[in-house]
This record gives structure tokens, sequence and C-alpha cells, in this order.
């Protein structure tokens, strides 16, 4: 059985890394030194994390390259994101959106805080956590409550909400979905759809 | 000089004394063969180049093409470029992935006046030394093909590396990493040779009479190769020469001009210094002022 | 898709159509240049446009755009009656042979039970004949007339080449090419593959576009074979994944349904889910159906499930219509919605008409996004200029915005367009504040669960208990949520032949879905995913890269659902008698003893060949359906129908123009668009350097394509005036768009019935927010109708008008 | 001795100035013409420096030989008696200068170094205004802008041929120094190398 949490090629990581960095470090790098030199591989000592392309379905094997070696002190970024060769589907090859993942993971479009917008407002407002989820879940409760429909005209059990909507992602994982899938249901959502339906 | 491993230089810009060789021609060349039959234009390469290079262009417009952008850059490194053909009622779309061909015979290095700005290493990459590039663009007019760009910030020059920090480390380049449809191939120069007759012969299976191998001879051939439908008429492909060389502009310019040019200004200054010594200087001797004084007298005398 | 990405290397034939697999999945298009270079594959692409996948095409048939079926109809013509067709397979795999309802018929573009005004049918007669046991009746000559194959004859005779050409625009020679490559793989040892995405389901007629398909590949024998079959390249990464996890209105994970309301109980929900066999010997495993859905329940609220309350079958919800996408946003538009929640999605990007979305959104009460991007819709209420012309102050909608992980930031299973659960894994935090989906859905349960507890409220049954056994409640780990979706037993099962011999231990991970019971004592959230999570470990982290068959089966990469399955139906890749139809494509054999080979049978291992069984086990007849009995709502053979909007008049049969079943909305039915306002066919599509709505917000991407543009042939340009570079305006009856136009010799006119058929292609990634220029959602445009059957709005073909303009201010 | 005002002290700061930008250009013209000279660019400050120094000072140089050109170019006409001692340059090499004809204020050798300076700075501006990547690269085309190389180049080269002569000559016509750095030649000086001059001169003081 072939688990492999986090990397096969440890050939860069630990083995190799002996000899490769005092090659390198033999050549100098001191500036006034390079007279004719490559650029330094920027990949030595930066750890590799296996991870899925989340575009397409084609869903190609990446290569996550972390900067440091996470210790504790030293938090990860990714630095650069390449094809896993071992992927039987896209045997390291990327397409040019897969080529450009960096450039997502770092988007400055990135949201980093939840931010709230009153009705009426022009401006995003940063709130907490706590109180987005609280003000969610009070939203949500007050509709539920107020449009639930238990019966229908028949008289049949129906128990179901349909004065709110829940659409599902595309690229999030398996388990998001799932538990997405227990909370919505729990509380008799039907309008629920995800961008299968386009 | 040494570099990393497998990769020592073979020539060097501006250098007056040949490279250490006693490596030279035991190691393997490399090259990089770009099946144009196989390209769909995804541009992965281009993106791939970005990404490894760390480069970032401008976000720009559309000009009416996907050809984006428009032209190679300072921080475009690799092109796709995009031509639409069409004969007897078929279109053929043909797109070519553009960028430094690694000549064996490289018309920058040539034209590089600052030494070791410009590197060809043994394996056959071409590198440009951004610490000693003094931005002068006489490799641009050395390109037979059009390639480096300098830089508007930095004033450097800049092209394709052929990925060498990866191939240093015996990694294939970024472009050749990425692409999806295995038109770009990465390998021994020999192997991408016999890779290309293969996709030659399979192209002529498929009914394109006039596919073949460009490998220019004209620069010694070069470490990147093309194999295109209509190697009868390399410029479809937006301008690919035919038959490309160094220019002999640059040639003469960068050859005889150099040690002609120096040795007859030489020679002008022997020619003084021998001429002084044998003929000694022309003074004006006291006979010729008195002779002077004499003329301002009779003439004020008159 | 039915095979895998791998498998296509096996094919000798690759049909394109209904999508365009070199520009939207290039590296799965590597598989396809594969087959070219292992076994001289040709490929055919069938498109409107000459695009990167025709650049390397061997053939390249233009198409306008929704009339495939017209195309594929002209197909099944041809090869029925050039007899192209695979007999063996066909009569014994297929439901040709079996007879049809004396009650069933077809005339002018209407088949027998419509309803008029309620735009439905009645589908009672659309079934097979049976006898006293209720079995099929069948007549394997293929002779009788009423049998499914002469029906089939009869219906598509219609589709003559002359016919499909006029409809079509595909021109005679090349219509004659393609079609005669095709009919080449009705040998057993030529095998076709067929590649299609949206471009297929994106029509009112989309499921029929793909049935038809899949009778092509029927009739050639290419089903379940090696390098066959009918692939659906999903377009997103987990598309395939949550819809197998049932996140869509009427569905159950694991392709199960929710009731409707006219199942007020457990045992009336069971009896339309019976699945009795309709012929002798047939498995017809859904009659499993019970067991999947008692341990879904099980799952859902654990101990609060038991027999005596039906599994707590009352704490799911019924339905009286499907709300999908396009009902919830018209009951939006209406005023009928208050709260909504988007998970990763951008409808006002991604759904029709534009305007309505806008509109419909302003009318909320309140809107919460999670995304780990600023998206369009998040920020539908801003004023963006002539991009998002609104008044914020006149929109009373309270927005939340969630900033979540992305794919680098947290590990969990994608599944692959080949049904592969593959595993990955976390390289770094979240920047910022952002929390996992997981931690987002948590809390809020959480809340919920608290509030209603505390303070009660409407059935807060389900919600009070939900089955919550996490060991952090606020966090539950990818791997608790994976290994509950797979199943395990909740109590010890003996095996009632011999006491001493334990089936199940209590605790346990079960090993697959076949140790599922309808007792109670197993859970498992979705159970084709049964398998994933053993207690071997978690399979869908299997790295193992050999491949013995050297097929591309790669048995022990990840996991791949059902029951680590890679080729969907493979027990039809041998013949009756259970020899492979090409020894060189082996996948499975039957050995004398049992079903072995490279991948795991399609099949029960131990059903001898001359047990009869058919090899579409999950039908009660256990062969595929040439003829949809009473399954899709707008007919059991697929029909020809136009556009909604389009340029023509339905040639076949006028008076019924579109799809008589599809399911428009009165509202939107006055928006539609005439030929004379509007002469040209619009369709979106996407470039290969964009991403939807994301790529545009990676910097690297953002450069490769940083402007929205039109493309058009240079006829048109010409007639129009308009240069490459030029602006144009784009319009519809719905809405207008600028861009820059493209001029290109890759769209040319079509000859349609006589008449020049221009084509506006419009690629639809840019939008408001990003760092490309901002541009328009190509949605502005198009028209709020959907599939008949899935509902999916119709993107790929409308009537737009063009124009030159000017820049727009900057 | 009598001295002959021959330069003002404009005149003489005007020339200095464009013959220190010429050396200038020419040290760092030699730098990037030739490996083995390459060194000389440590002069402007590295090979970088150089490559932005040199076509700023040519610039520079173009004004400056503007104004000088402006000033002298009435002394530097063609006249009959300069063909004349162009034919009999052997003599004029060997010292016979009494079997030359009288000049005027400069001789046939200086006017040709002055068109010629003339001709070569307008063709190096103009090729160097092409080879000036740095602003002008989208302007020519690489085939003009090859073509201007080594126009620059083979310019260059004869203009520092004709810059030996000229400098050579000042050096060997002793008193000739004297009269760019001093301002003034001899009265001797005057009669023997440029006699007509020196009669013009006398003529016009004794009017």
């Amino acid at each position: 059985m072939g688990f492999m949490p986090i990397s096969r090629r440890d050939f860069f990581r630990l083995g190799g890394a002996g000899v490769s960095l005092s090659t390198l470090s033999a050549l100098g790098f001191a500036p006034e030194a390079a007279l004719a030199e490559v650029r330094a591989f920027k990949l030595e000592r930066t750890t590799e994390t296996r991870n899925t392309c989340p575009y397409c379905s084609v869903a190609c094997g990446v290569i996550l390259y972390g900067l440091g070696d996470k210790a504790k002190n030293a938090p990860s970024s990714i630095i650069h994101i390449e094809g896993d060769p071992d992927h039987p589907v896209s045997r390291g090859t990327l397409c040019p959106k897969g080529a450009g993942l960096i450039d997502f993971i770092h988007a400055p479009t990135r949201l980093l805080y939840p931010e709230y917008r009153a009705p009426g407002a022009k401006e995003w407002k940063r709130v907490s956590w706590d109180w987005a989820l609280d003000r969610v879940a009070r939203l949500l409760k007050e509709d539920r409550d107020k449009n639930f429909i238990a019966k229908n005209r028949d008289g049949t059990t129906v128990n179901r909400w349909v004065s709110t909507g829940f659409l599902a992602a595309s690229a999030s994982s398996n388990e998001t979905g799932w538990i997405t899938y227990k909370v919505m249901r729990s509380l008799g959502i039907l309008a629920f759809d995800n961008q299968a339906r386009v | 000089m040494a570099s990393l491993q497998s990769l020592d230089i073979k020539r060097r810009s501006a250098t007056t004394l040949p490279a250490p060789d006693v490596r030279v021609g035991h190691e393997e060349e490399v090259a990089k063969l770009i099946d144009v039959g196989r390209c769909i234009g995804c541009k992965a390469c281009q993106a791939a180049c970005l990404e490894w290079n760390d480069l970032r262009g401008e976000v720009g417009t559309n000009t009416g093409s996907i050809q984006n952008p428009p032209d190679l850059t300072a921080n475009t490194w690799t092109l796709m470029r995009f031509t639409e053909i069409e004969e007897d009622g078929k279109v053929e779309w043909l797109i070519r992935k553009d960028g430094c061909m690694h000549c064996a015979d490289p018309g920058c290095l040539e034209a590089c006046p600052a030494p070791g700005a410009i590197v060809q290493y043994a394996n056959g990459v071409v590198d440009f030394i951004s610490e000693n590039c003094i931005g002068c663009g006489y490799c641009i007019k050395g390109c037979p093909f059009n390639i480096p760009r300098l830089s508007r910030t930095d004033g450097r020059a800049y092209k394709c590396s052929l990925c060498s920090d990866r191939v240093a480390v015996g990694l294939e380049p970024a472009c050749a990493k990425a692409c999806p449809t295995q038109a770009i191939s990465f390998g021994s120069k020999p192997d991408m040779l016999e890779l290309a007759s293969l996709r030659v012969e399979g192209l002529k299976e498929r009914g394109y009479k006039k596919a073949g191998l460009y490998d220019a001879p004209g620069v010694g051939g070069t470490h990147v190769l093309y194999v295109l439908q209509r190697a009868d008429r390399p410029e479809l492909y937006q301008g690919l020469p035919k038959d490309p060389k160094i220019s002999p502009l640059v040639s003469f310019w960068k050859g005889l001009a150099k040690p002609v040019g120096l040795g007859v200004i030489g020679l002008g200054v022997l020619a003084g210094f021998f001429h002084y010594v044998t003929v000694g200087p022309d003074t004006v001797e006291e006979e010729d002022e008195r002779a002077a004084e004499r003329d301002m007298a009779e003439r004020r005398g008159r | 898709m039915t095979n895998s990405w791998t498998d296509i290397a096996n094919s000798d034939l690759v049909v394109v159509m209904g999508g365009q697999a070199g520009d939207a999945h290039p590296v799965g298009f590597k598989w396809v240049l594969e087959a070219r270079s292992r076994r001289k594959a040709r490929l055919i692409v069938v498109d409107p446009r000459f695009n990167r996948t025709a650049a390397v095409a061997d053939l390249h048939v233009p198409i306008r755009p929704g009339t495939d079926i017209a195309w594929l109809g002209g197909l099944i013509n041809h090869l029925v009656s050039h007899d192209k067709i695979q007999h063996e397979y066909v009569t014994a795999y297929t439901s040709a042979p079996y007879l049809i309802k004396q009650g069933y018929g077809f005339k002018d573009g209407l088949f027998t039970g419509y309803i008029e005004g309620k735009r439905a049918y009645d589908m009672a007669n659309w079934d097979y004949e049976l006898d006293a046991q209720g079995h099929v009746k069948a007549d394997p000559t293929l002779q009788h007339p009423r049998c499914v194959f002469q029906l089939m004859k009869a219906h598509y005779a219609r589709y003559t080449p002359e016919m499909v050409e006029r409809i079509t625009g595909s021109p005679r020679d090349k219509l004659m090419t393609a079609w005669s490559w095709i009919a080449e793989t009705a040998r057993p040892d030529k095998v076709m593959t067929a590649l299609y995405a949206v471009g297929w389901t994106q029509h009112t007629v989309g499921t029929q576009n793909i049935r038809t398909m899949a009778m092509v590949q029927l009739l050639l024998g290419n089903v379940g074979m090696a390098g066959g079959g009918v692939n659906a390249l999903r377009g997103h990464s987990n598309i395939q994944g949550l819809t197998d996890l049932g996140l869509l209105s009427n569905l159950i994970p694991g392709y199960l349904t929710l009731p409707s309301e006219h199942e007020p109980d457990f045992a009336t929900y069971m009896k339309s889910r019976g699945f009795k066999p309709l012929r002798p010997g047939q498995l017809s495993y859904w009659q499993n159906y019970k067991k999947f859905f008692v341990s879904f329940q099980k799952a859902m609220w654990g101990k609060a499930a038991t027999a005596a309350n039906d599994f707590a079958y009352d704490h799911l919800p019924k339905l009286d219509v499907v709300y999908d996408l396009l009902r919830i946003f018209n009951m939006m538009h209406k005023g009928e919605v208050n709260g909504y929640i988007c998970q990763g999605f951008n409808p006002l990007q991604a759904a029709p008409n534009k305007a309505k979305i806008s509109t419909a959104l302003a009318k909320l009460k309140f809107l919460v996004v999670m995304d780990p991007l600023t998206t369009e819709t998040a920020s539908f209420w801003e004023n963006h200029g002539e991009y998002n012309a609104v008044d914020p102050a006149k929109i009373k909608t309270e927005v939340f915005r969630l900033p979540t992980n992305c794919f680098a930031e947290e590990e969990g299973a994608l599944v692959n367009s080949g049904r592969w659960l593959q595993w990955h894994w976390k390289g770094a935090e979240p920047p910022g504040e952002a929390k996992t989906d997981i931690a987002i859905m948590a809390a809020l349960h959480l809340r919920l669960r608290e509030l209603y507890k505390k303070e009660g409220g409407a059935f807060p049954d389900p919600i009070v208990d939900l089955n919550w056994p996490y060991i952090h409640p606020e966090s539950p780990s990818p791997e608790e949520l994976a290994k509950e979706i797979n199943g395990s037993a909740l109590e010890d099962v003996v095996d009632p032949k011999n006491p001493n011999k334990k089936l199940l231990t209590k605790g346990r991970q079960l090993n697959l879905f076949l140790e599922l019971r309808d007792d109670g004592k197993t859970a498992c959230g979705c159970w084709i995913y049964s398998g994933s999570f053993t207690e071997k470990g978690n399979m869908m982290a299997q790295r193992e890269v050999s491949d013995p068959s050297g097929l591309g089966v790669f048995p022990q990469w990840a996991w791949s659902w059902p029951a680590n399955r890679r080729i969907l139906y493979n027990r039809a890749s041998c013949d009756p008698d259970g020899r492979p139809w090409d020894p060189k494509r082996m996948l499975i054999e039957w050995n004398g003893t049992k079903w072995a080979g490279f991948d795991v049978p399609d099949f029960p291992p131990l059903s001898k060949p001359s047990a009869g069984m058919g090899p579409f086990i999950m039908l009660p007849e256990g062969t595929a359906r040439l003829f949809a009995r009473g399954f899709l709502k707008d007919g059991p053979f697929p029909e020809h129908y136009e556009p909604f909007e389009a340029p023509i008049a339905n040639l076949l049969h006028p008076k019924v123009n579109s799809n008589p079943a599809a399911r428009v909305f009165k509202s939107d039915l006055a928006v539609f668009g005439k030929p004379s306002e509007f002469p040209y066919v619009g369709t979106t599509y996407r470039v290969t350097e964009l991403f939807h709505f994301w790529a545009k917000h990676a910097l690297i991407n953002a450069i490769l394509q940083p402007q929205q543009f039109v493309e058009l042939s240079e006829d048109l340009a010409k007639k129009k005036g308009i240069m490459a570079g030029d602006w144009v305006k784009v319009r519809s009856n719905r809405g207008q768009l600028r861009a820059v136009a493209v001029v290109t010799k890759r769209l040319k006119p079509l000859k349609v019935d006589g008449k020049t058929i221009e084509v506006v292609g419009l690629p639809f990634h840019w939008g408001f927010t990003g760092l490309t220029k901002k541009g328009y959602p190509s949605n502005v445009l198009t028209p709020f109708v959907g599939d008949a059957n899935a509902e999916t709005p119709e993107f790929k073909a409308f009537l737009v008008d063009i124009e030159k303009t000017t820049a727009p201010a900057v | 001795m009598t001295y002959i005002e021959r330069y003002t002290r404009w005149q003489r700061f005007i020339h200095a100035a464009v013959a220190l930008l010429m050396v200038l250009l020419i040290l760092s013209g030699l730098a990037l013409f030739h490996p083995a000279l390459f060194f000389l660019s440590d002069l402007f400050g590295g090979g970088t420096w150089n490559r932005i120094l040199h076509p700023w000072l040519g610039v520079v140089l173009v004004v400056g030989f503007a104004l000088v050109f402006v000033r002298f170019v009435p002394d530097n006409l063609w006249r009959r008696e300069d063909s004349q001692w162009l034919r009999q340059i052997p003599d004029v090499l060997a010292k016979r200068d009494d079997k030359l004809p009288a000049i005027g204020r400069y001789n046939a050798g200086v006017k040709i170094i002055f068109w010629g300076m003339t001709v070569f700075i307008l063709l190096l501006l103009v090729s160097g205004i092409a080879l000036w990547d740095t602003y002008f690269a989208s302007a020519f085309s690489i085939e003009v802008r090859r073509i201007a190389a080594v126009v620059h180049a083979v310019v260059a080269w004869l203009a520092i041929l004709f810059l030996i002569v000229h400098v050579y000559a000042a050096i060997w016509v002793r008193g000739t120094m004297q009269g760019m750095t001093q301002g003034r030649v001899t009265a001797g000086w005057a009669r023997k190398h440029h006699r007509k001059w020196f009669d013009e001169l006398l003529t016009k003081e004794t009017k």
C-alpha cells in the first residue's frame, strides 16, 4: 500500500541536501564572486506537500513548495507550485491555470477577515467571527421559524424550508460537502444546489 | 571558471582568452524540442515560465488577438505566437512558442561587449548573467531571432535561460515540465533529434507533407528545436527566419572590425612616433622669428 | 466519465463534441494525443469554432450551436442504414430487442402523452410490454415493428444527411467523413471515445444531447470498453464529488432521491424504489436501496433514527417541486426568498440573465458569501460603473463576506472526472482570519442547535438530533468526516448461518457498501463512497503508481467509486461468453471460475456468463436503454429541438420548434429575442488561460488573458466594419456587453438551410473584481431557460446582435 | 619675441571641452568596442555607467562641436592654395616648408580634420541614436540598429584616426600647442606655417 502523507521525493529534502548544499556553498554566492553563475535553485530546502489542483476535474497532482521546514517558529508560506510527476493523469504537467496557482493563493483579492455590509451601506465593515456567525445564525433561525412548512395543504408532513437557499461550491472537498449537506438538510432546506447545475 | 555541476562554461562574452575546455564535448548537450504539431497554444509554458522565474509583467489589454502579451518583453521570456492561415479552404492554426533558441553559435554572445554577461555552458544553454550585463542592447542586434529585451526598469537585457537553475540540478525547464500535450520535450540533443524525426514522420502520415525539423544550421544548430507542420515556410509562424544566421553586419562589427580597427589605430600612433623620431619636430627657428620681426617692421615702417 | 482520463489513450477514435477538451482540460487532453502516438488514433472535433482542440485535430466539423441531436441522430441513421453496428453487443447488452407498449408513438415533434399547457408529458406509455411474470417481451431478431430497434430506426430515418446538413450547417463532405470514421469503430476491436462537457449540457435539450451519444456508443459496442464510453469532462474540481454527495435540491448522497410530498411515509417512499428485475436472472442492484437509505439516515441522525420512527424519515424535507438554481432565483426575483448562502459559488456571474439575478439578490433580506476571494456576488450591491450599475443606497440586503481557506490550506478529497477520490494535504495556514468551510458550517450548526435547544422553534428535532460525534465539535477533522462518509458498523453483526462468525464489529469501518444493512446496524454517509476509508486506512491517499494492465487502470492510485472500479460497465468489454471483445484491451474476463482481471469487475464476481445476467447491473433489465422508459421528461428517444432562441424554425417540425417539455418561467418567455432583431447565434465558452471567475484573481493568468474579448468571423467583421482590436457591443434581448473584437478565420459563417448563419463567440471569464481589466459576464446576454431534465441553463445557443462601438470611458 | 593672438579664451575653452569630451567618448567607446579595452570602463564607474554615460557625453559633444563649427567654419572654407598644399604633403612631412605655398589661418590638414569631424559627428549622432536602446529601442528595426552599430564603429574608428593625425600634427609642429593652451603663437610660427594669415594680420593692422 503506497500511503504517502507528504512527500516521496525525500531526495531533495534529506538525502541529497548535504551533497547539493555543499556544492552550492563551495561556489560562493557572494555577488562579487558571481562571475557567471546560474540562479540559485530555489527549492533546495523547501517542504513539499502533495495537493490537487482546485480548478477543473482533471484534478492534476501538484506539489506545494513551502518556505521553511515546518519548524514551530517558521510558519510556512507556499513559494512555488509545480506538477506532481507521480500523478498518473497529469504526470507533472499543468495547464496555464494550474501553473499559475501560486498567484491564486497569494492573490491580493484574498479575503482576510469577516466583513459585513449593512442595508443601504456603501462600504464593507470588518467584523469579528463571533459577531458574524451569531448574526447569521439568528437570521437563519428567524426566517426558518417564520416560514418553515411542517405540513402542506393536504396535511402531509413535509418539514421543508424554502424561503432560504444554499448554493454549494464546486471546489470544496467531499468532507466539506458532507458536513454542508448534514447541516443544511437538517434545517429542512430544499433550495440547495451546486455548480453542477450550470 | 567553474559553475554548477554540468554547467562548465564553454564560451563567455567579451573575453579574449578561451574558456577552460577540457570537459567541453564530453558533457551532454541538452535540447528542448517544441513540436508545433502537438501544440494547442494553452500557454501553460508561458505561465510556468512566469511562475518559476518569478516574473510578472503588467496586466495589459487585448489588442484583437488572444496572443498576450503581444510580444516578448523583459519579463515575458516565452510567448505563444498564434497565426491563422487558410489554404485551399482549410484553416490551420499555427501556434509557436517563441523564446531563446540557445544557438550553438550565439549572436548575442558574439555581440556582447561586457565580459561574462553572456555565457554558453557546455550543455549548450546560453545564459545572461545579469550582474555583468551593462544594458547596452548589443545582444538584441546580435540575435538572429530577435529575442532579448531590455528591461524598462533596470536597463538590463533578459531572455529565456532554459531554466539553467533547474537544468543545473538535473531538472527539466519549467515550460517543458508543464506542457500538457507533450508539445515541449526536454532531453539530450541526440534524443530530441530522434524524437523530432518520429514526430515529423507522424505529421507526414497525417498529411503534413511539408513537415520537418527546424534546427537552424546557420547558427550551428540550436538547443531549442522546432517540429513544424510547414517546415518549408517557417516564416508563416510569425516570422520565424527561414535561414537564420548572425547578420554579416554583426559578424563584421564584432569580427574583423575589432582587430583591424584597433590595429590600424595602433599603426597610426606608431607612424606618428616614428615620423617624429626620424624627421624630428617641426620647430620655429630663431631665423623664422627674425624674419617675422623683419616683415612686421617693414610693414609698419611703410 | 464512464472511463478515466488515462483510459482515453486506449481509443482508436476520439470525438470531442459538446465541449472543448483541449481548450478547457489541456492536461486530460494529453491522453488524446497519447492515443495518437500509441495507436494512431484520430481526433474529430465537432464545434462551431475552430478551437485549440481543433488545432491538433484530424478533422474539424463546424456545427451550428444547439443542433447536436440532429447531427448525432443523423449518425444513428447512418449507422443503422449502413449496418455499422456491433450486432452481438446491441442484441445482448441493450434494450434493442424489447417490445414497447402500443400506446407509444411520435408525431410532428411530439411524443404521445403530451399535456398542452403543462409543458409536460404523461409518460405511462413510454414503457416496455411485459409478460405475465412481469418480464420484458423481446424479439432477439430485432425485426418486430414495435421493438426498440425498429422504433429507433424509424425515428431517425428522418435524419437524412441532407436534412442534417440543412439543420446543422455542417458541410456534407466533412459530415460524411466524420460519420464514416465513427462507423469503423463498430468492429469489436475498434473503439471510439466521446468527450463532452457543458457544450452539451447547457442546452434545453442538454440531457438528450448526451443520451444521443450514449446511444451511438451502445450501437457501436463502445460502452464498457477500455478506450470507449461516454465521458463527461466535469468543469470543476469537485463538481463530481458534490453531486455524488447529493448537494442538489432533490438528492440524498449516492444518487438516492429525497422523498416527495406524495410519499408521506417510509413505506410509500420505498414502494417506488423496489427495482424489481424486469428480466430473469438480473441483479438490479438498486434493490439494495433501503440499505443505502437507512445507513444514510443513521449517519445523519444517529441514535435518533430508529426502526420505530422509520429511521427519522420525517426529519427529511419533502419536495413539492425541485428547487434548482433557476427556480430559486426566479422565486427570489418575486420576493419569495429571504436568505441565501453562497459557498464558493458566484451566481451573479454564473447564472443566466445577470439583470434578473442582480434584481433578485437585491430583494434578499440577507446574503452570506463564503469564499477565499472577493466575488461579484458578494459585491453585487457595489457600483462599478457600466459593469455593475446599481445604487448601493437602494439595496437593503445585509451581506456577510466570510473568508475561507483555499485548496493549499486544507486537507480532504476531491473527486475527478474519472470518479477518483484523491486526498490532498495542507501546505500552509489560511491567510488572516480565514477559516475552513468545515469550521464555518460547524459553527453555524452549533449556534443553531444551541438556539433551538434554548428557545425552541419550528421543528427543532432534525437540528438537535443531528449526529455530531466529532472530537472537537467546533472543528471536525476531514478524516473524521471521511470516515463517516465511508460508514461504520454501529453494532456487532453475526453471520446468521454461523453464530461464531462475526460479519461486522461494532465501531469498525466498513470495507464496502456490500456490508450495509437496512436494520440500522450500519451508518454510511454516501454508499457509493463506502470503501474509501476502511480499517486499512485512507484509501483515497493511496499513491501506488503501478499499472499492471498497461491500459492506464492504476488500481492503487487513490480510490475510485464505486468499489475502486475504474471503468464502469466493464462486464460489457467481454462478449456474452465472458471473453474480451478485444483481447488487447482486456480489463476483466471470465477465467472459468470467476471474473478477474485488471479492474474491479462491474459485476458479481461469481456470476457465470451462462447465467445470462446483463452487464448493466444497476438497471432492472440488466441492459442499456436505447429507449429511456419513463425516465426523461422530454421523450424516450432524443429529438432535435431548436434552442429557445434560434435563427431558423425547426425544419423537422416547425410547429414544435423548441423542447416542449423544457421548463420556462412566464416572465422569461417575454424576453426571448427574435432573429429579425438579433440575427446572430451567440455561444459562450472558456478560454484556456482563465478558470471561470477565479483565475482572473491570479496575476499570472490575468497577464495571459487580460481583457474581455468576443470572437467573430472575418465576413461578419467586414460586414459590420469591425477590425481586430475594435470595441464592439453585443446585445441580446436581456442585456448588452462591450468588449474587444477578435476577428478570426477560426469562425466561419455556416450555410444553414440555404441561409448564412454567423456565430459570435463569447468567452465568459471577466467581471468587476480581480486583476484583469473589468468586463462583463457573458450572462448579461444569456436566456433564463433550463434543460427539461437537469434544468441547466441554455448558455450555448441564443441570439445576439453585434456592432462596432467606442472604448469605455476609463 | 612677438606674439600673435590665435585663439580667444572662449575659443580655447570650447575646443578644450570638445577635446575632453572626445577623449572620454573614445575611451568609453573603445571599452565597448574591444574586450581588451573593457577595463577602460572602470574609468567611468564600470560597464553599466560606461554604457549610460557614453551616449550622454555624445550629446554634449554634439552641442559643443556645433559651437566650434559655427565659430570656425569661415576659416575652414577650402581655398585654391589648400589643394596645392595637399599635393605637396611629402614636402610637409619632410619639413620642406619653403617649397609650400603660403596658406591662410588653417592648412588643408586642419580643414580636412574639421570637415571630417563634422561629417563623422553627424553620422555618430544619427547612428548613436539608433543604437540607444534605452530610449529608442522601439523606434528602429533590428536591421537598422545593426547597420547603425557598424556605422557607429567604423565612423568612430575614422574619427580616431583623424584625431591621431590632428593631435600628432599639433605636437609635431612646435608652437601649435601653445596656440591652443595659451591662445598665442609667435610671429615666426605664424609666418612660417600660415604666411597668408600672417600677411592678412599685418595688412589689417597697418590699415
